[in-house]
């Protein structure tokens, strides 16, 4: 199983995410505005806040999607300010929207995004068996899933991207009991197994429990949260 | 699906469920003779015409192609209003319209075969650019577009309203190609056979591609929409397993 | 509540959709000059062009309906508004008015443009008795266009691929229109020195072709756009 | 407060909500596979249940978007299985998506809504309050606002609907700590006031403790949940 | 991985899209074919038609080149996979030419038929010496098109009202396009015996425009669609 997440990863002497007051802008909104903060490797870190507080745009500069406009931001050892598309292919993002073909199977999705890294079908069957849609559901096409099935394929093709930090938005939302058990599993194995995870939710109880570490985003700054 | 009006009615579809009956083949029968009598007569009995020379035989398959498309068209119009109507509402209207349009597009595309060959021999052209050819053309495509939202899914009896509707907008193009040729551009024939133009002889030979026509089309609709009928019928019973199936999930 | 006050209402909330999104204004008055202007390209040649200037209005007025009105119901597929226009009970009859009412707005601000570039680009030139004409036919036509797009968009909006779906169900139908309208509009503009009497004929099929889509529209576009 | 749940609600004899045998068909699938549930006025009722197994699908042939294949369903005292649609002025429903104009303000989606209804200035207002979205927000484009303040529109809007069935299909699913209570406020009082609830959650714990009653779809059918 | 293989990646990835929807093949090549008929039916003069048929070609191309650039990239919008491309860090050069060649590929099917609808509809008939001349024209021009369109579709995919402003940013930029490749399919036809000898200059425009954008493409892709 643990073929999903055996790509090695160099020890890296800096932590994973260092953020030193971040500020981005959205439009002319400064939807992150001195944020700090710092992750290190093999972490599991929950972000929660209010919303519009500025999960979402935090995960989206962390994965090279949002420029930062001041302060200093290194990801993976990646100068974000100089250039934040160097980072790209080691991270791997599930953002509120999942990304996926409708017109294409969910075979056809995992598959394509797992070649992006060059998995072989034995790891997009392993992503597949993962979350638990090694069935019938293989071969549906994609718009015809349910809510719930659709997050599960997201997380499937994130699972087969075997990235080194895994920025995830509500990855609980929608998922049934069993998906949460298997989201679980999968990160808590990604973690064990080097990488890093950073997961924003709503869901505390849940999240809580998963996380090694939480800190709170409010007004577009990082809070730190006593045990 | 079919709704739950018609899915008790509709047969369970056996492996050996023909779609003929002796009728339709009686039918079937008749059309091959007639085509035998059109052979004879519109090719060897019938006179050469003055300026269209042998040319003018195409005429026996041109029009009664034309007019039974009209004819078809106008079926599904009315089998469409036969579904809306709440009284007469029932998927076999909606199966009658879908095949009586298919046969019709087929016999359309036949005008527009023989009508572009009959072109090249007496326009010198395949096409031109005359009001009743290009809105033949164009009734032609709606009716391509009519079968597509056909297409389009959902359950039957969402196809049957979305298609029915579209139908019944269609129909009206009808009287824009037959009166195309009164209002511009007419270089195509004008009315010739209403006002008497073609001899006796012609005349008949016409009639008789009309006749044969017309029992190729009622041969083609019956079965037509008798495999329609199965489709659905299929997919009830396709639907028996798939719910079956579907009841599984919940033992677990 | 009746079927008019949800057709203004409708009406309203496109026109207001509009106002804050400028998308027709900045975008697709510019792609019809610009088609206008391809055209000119395409056959350069002065005395073809005259000759055919009122033609060519129509077919730039017709790809610019598609434009329109695959944006009209993009806005109301985008994030399942029709779902929730339905369930609101919303009357069907009245969103189709609502919106065909929107959408002729917007054509006719269209139109006019597309008249005067024509003028100005194809050196056509509008005798002052064929006024009368021209305006009548216009009207005519726009309300026709307006209630056959609103219909076949609203039927395209639930289709799968609906951005090609529509031109084919489309333009076959308001080809009556594209002749009436030019006959008409070459009557006006004594084109070939047609005559304004010559086009009144014409504005009878114009008119009929406005009516029975405006009738069987607000009839039917229920059992169209029901999924 | 209240003004906004306040349409008169004229006791029912039957149950608000009658589903016996019901079978519904998305494509070729059974979507519900004889599913039977009865819901008196006043209820919370909580539907769980797996992911894909059929918990959207009922919430949508309730409010009449799902034609119903077998089996008799009659909601608020309508029979769907003659005409699906006469439910729907009387029932509102949130679903996965928003169904929200984007381009449009929080206000403007709230007041368009309320209008469906008839719904006055105030209780627009107040609809904009429950969700406390009567801030700097309230005049934001819809299309800038982060998931969770989206999800809060919506629910705003349906508030303005003022309903005498809610359909909800996860409506805690984005929403912070504060968004949740203010939405079980909303539902115990709708609920208070004679309206009746039903929503379709994976937040168990959550979702269980605003619910008066609980059952699990399964399958496409319903079961019942033992206390 | 490099930008070689991430463009096969990408480019089978499109065509197997097209494969399981049949959206161009169903909707864009009849709507292509209507186009045809349309101009020839607003321009109803038969001497025009053969005298204007290569440039009706031309247009009647861009303006598929238009709806099936769109689809393209609705595609990639619609759940936001384009976010998630750049986040795999998908080599934006690599996506660049990947669509392109998708795009090509759909392209000379679309314009084969178009060629021999022209033959039949316009009566235009094809010169034995002119073939070579004919199909480099074709070749040259759909790359030239392929790589516009990739570009601007790109372009256009970040942004508001994007239905309507892809036209807008293409049109202009293909002009030079419509009128080389008229010119050529003159030379190459014979219109207004041309001859063969004059169509190759317009050859080095096309190819000319072709690696400019082919080029400026690969390398400028990235920025584009970087919002
Ligand atoms: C592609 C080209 C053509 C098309 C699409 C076409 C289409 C049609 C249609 C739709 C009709 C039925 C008219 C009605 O009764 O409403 C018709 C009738 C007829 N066509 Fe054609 N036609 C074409 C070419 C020709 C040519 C080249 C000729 C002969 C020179 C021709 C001769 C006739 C005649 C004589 C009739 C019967 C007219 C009457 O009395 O109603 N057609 N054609
Ligand atoms: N153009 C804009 N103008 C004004 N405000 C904007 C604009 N764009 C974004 N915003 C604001 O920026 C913030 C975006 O924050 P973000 O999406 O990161 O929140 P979040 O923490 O993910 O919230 P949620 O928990 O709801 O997902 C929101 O408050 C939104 O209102
Ligand atoms: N055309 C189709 N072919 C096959 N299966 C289909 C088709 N359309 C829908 N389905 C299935 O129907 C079911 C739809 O269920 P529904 O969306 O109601 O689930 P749900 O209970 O809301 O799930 P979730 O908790 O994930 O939202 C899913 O299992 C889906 O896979
Ligand atoms: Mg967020
Ligand atoms: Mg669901």
């Amino acid at each position: 199983m643990d073929s999903v997440v055996q790509r090695v990863v160099q020890p890296v002497v800096q932590p994973v995410v260092a953020l030193v007051d971040v500020v981005a802008v959205l439009g002319s909104f400064p939807a992150l505005a001195g944020a700090s903060l710092s992750v290190n490797r093999g972490e599991i870190l929950l972000l929660r806040g209010p919303n519009g507080a500025g999960k979402t745009s935090l995960l989206r500069l962390c994965a090279g999607l949002l420029p930062v406009e001041r302060g200093t931001a290194t990801v993976l050892g990646c100068d974000l300010v100089a250039d934040r598309t160097s980072v790209r292919n080691r991270v791997g993002l599930l953002g509120h929207s999942n990304g996926l073909y409708a017109d294409l199977t969910v075979a056809d999705n995992v598959r394509f995004w797992g070649a992006t890294v060059g998995a072989s079908q034995h790891e997009i069957d392993a992503s597949l068996t993962r979350m638990g849609l090694a069935n019938r559901l293989a071969d549906v096409q994609v718009a015809k899933l349910s809510a719930g099935q659709r997050r599960r394929t997201a997380l499937a093709c994130l699972v087969a991207r075997r990235a080194e930090l895994w920025l995830l938005d509500e990855p609980h939302a929608g998922l049934d009991a069993t998906g949460r058990d298997d989201l679980d599993v999968t990160l808590r194995s990604a973690a064990a197994a080097g990488a890093t995870v950073i997961v924003a939710s709503h869901e505390l109880e849940r999240a809580g429990a998963l996380a090694t570490r939480v800190v709170e985003v409010v007004g577009g700054q990082v809070r730190q949260v006593a045990e | 699906m079919t709704g739950f009006m018609t899915s008790t009615t509709s047969p369970a579809p056996s492996d050996r469920a023909p779609t003929s009956t002796t009728f339709s083949r009686a039918l079937g029968t008749a059309a091959l003779v007639g085509i035998g009598w059109l052979i004879v007569f519109g090719l060897f009995l019938s006179p050469n015409d003055r300026v269209q020379k042998k040319g003018v035989r195409i005429l026996y398959l041109h029009v009664p192609s034309a007019w039974l498309a009209y004819l078809a068209f106008i079926v599904t119009a009315i089998s469409s209003a036969a579904y809306l109507s709440k009284r007469t509402r029932s998927l076999t209207w909606d199966r009658l319209a879908g095949a009586s349009a298919e046969v019709g597009v087929l016999f359309m595309g036949i005008t527009l075969l023989t009508g572009s060959l009959w072109g090249r021999i007496s326009w010198g052209v395949y096409w031109v650019w005359d009001s009743r050819v290009t809105t033949t053309a164009f009734l032609f495509v709606t009716y391509l577009g009519y079968l597509a939202v056909r297409g389009l899914g959902g359950t039957h009896h969402q196809r049957a309203r979305r298609s029915a509707v579209v139908a019944l907008l269609s129909v009206l193009e009808i009287p824009l190609v037959h009166f195309s040729v009164e209002w511009w551009r007419p270089l195509h024939q004008q009315e010739s056979i209403a006002n008497g133009k073609l001899s006796g002889l012609m005349l008949f030979s016409l009639f008789i591609g009309v006749v044969v026509f017309t029992l190729m089309y009622v041969w083609l609709v019956l079965h037509r929409q008798r495999l329609l009928a199965m489709q659905d019928a299929l997919d009830d019973h396709g639907l028996e397993f798939a719910i079956a199936e579907r009841r599984e999930e919940a033992v677990f | 509540m009746n079927t008019w006050r949800i057709a203004r209402l409708v009406a309203a909330k496109d026109l207001r959709v509009e106002w804050r999104s400028r998308v027709v204004l900045n975008q697709v008055l510019p792609f019809a000059a610009l088609v206008m202007v391809m055209f000119a390209f395409a056959l350069d040649n002065d005395t073809v062009l005259t000759r055919v200037a009122p033609g060519l209005v129509w077919l730039a007025t017709m790809f610019s309906l598609l434009v329109i009105v695959q944006r009209a119901f993009a806005v109301e597929t985008a994030d399942g508004a029709l779902d929730a226009l339905q369930v609101a009970g919303v009357r069907l009859g009245g969103i189709f008015l609502g919106k065909a009412i929107a959408l002729a707005a917007q054509l006719a601000v269209l139109e006019l443009m597309l008249l005067a570039a024509a003028i100005v680009l194809y050196k056509t030139e509008v005798v002052a008795d064929g006024i009368v004409l021209l305006v009548t036919t216009f009207v005519a036509a726009t309300t026709g266009l307006a209630f056959v797009g609103t219909l076949y968009g609203g039927l395209a909006a639930g289709a799968k691929g609906r951005e090609t779906l529509l031109p084919l169900l489309m333009l076959p139908v308001v080809a009556p229109v594209l002749i009436g309208a030019t006959r008409a509009t070459e009557a006006a503009l004594g084109t070939e020195n047609a005559t304004p009497s010559d086009g009144w004929p014409w504005i009878g099929l114009l008119t009929l072709f406005a009516v029975v889509f405006g009738v069987g529209g607000t009839l039917a576009f229920g059992s169209l756009i029901d999924e």
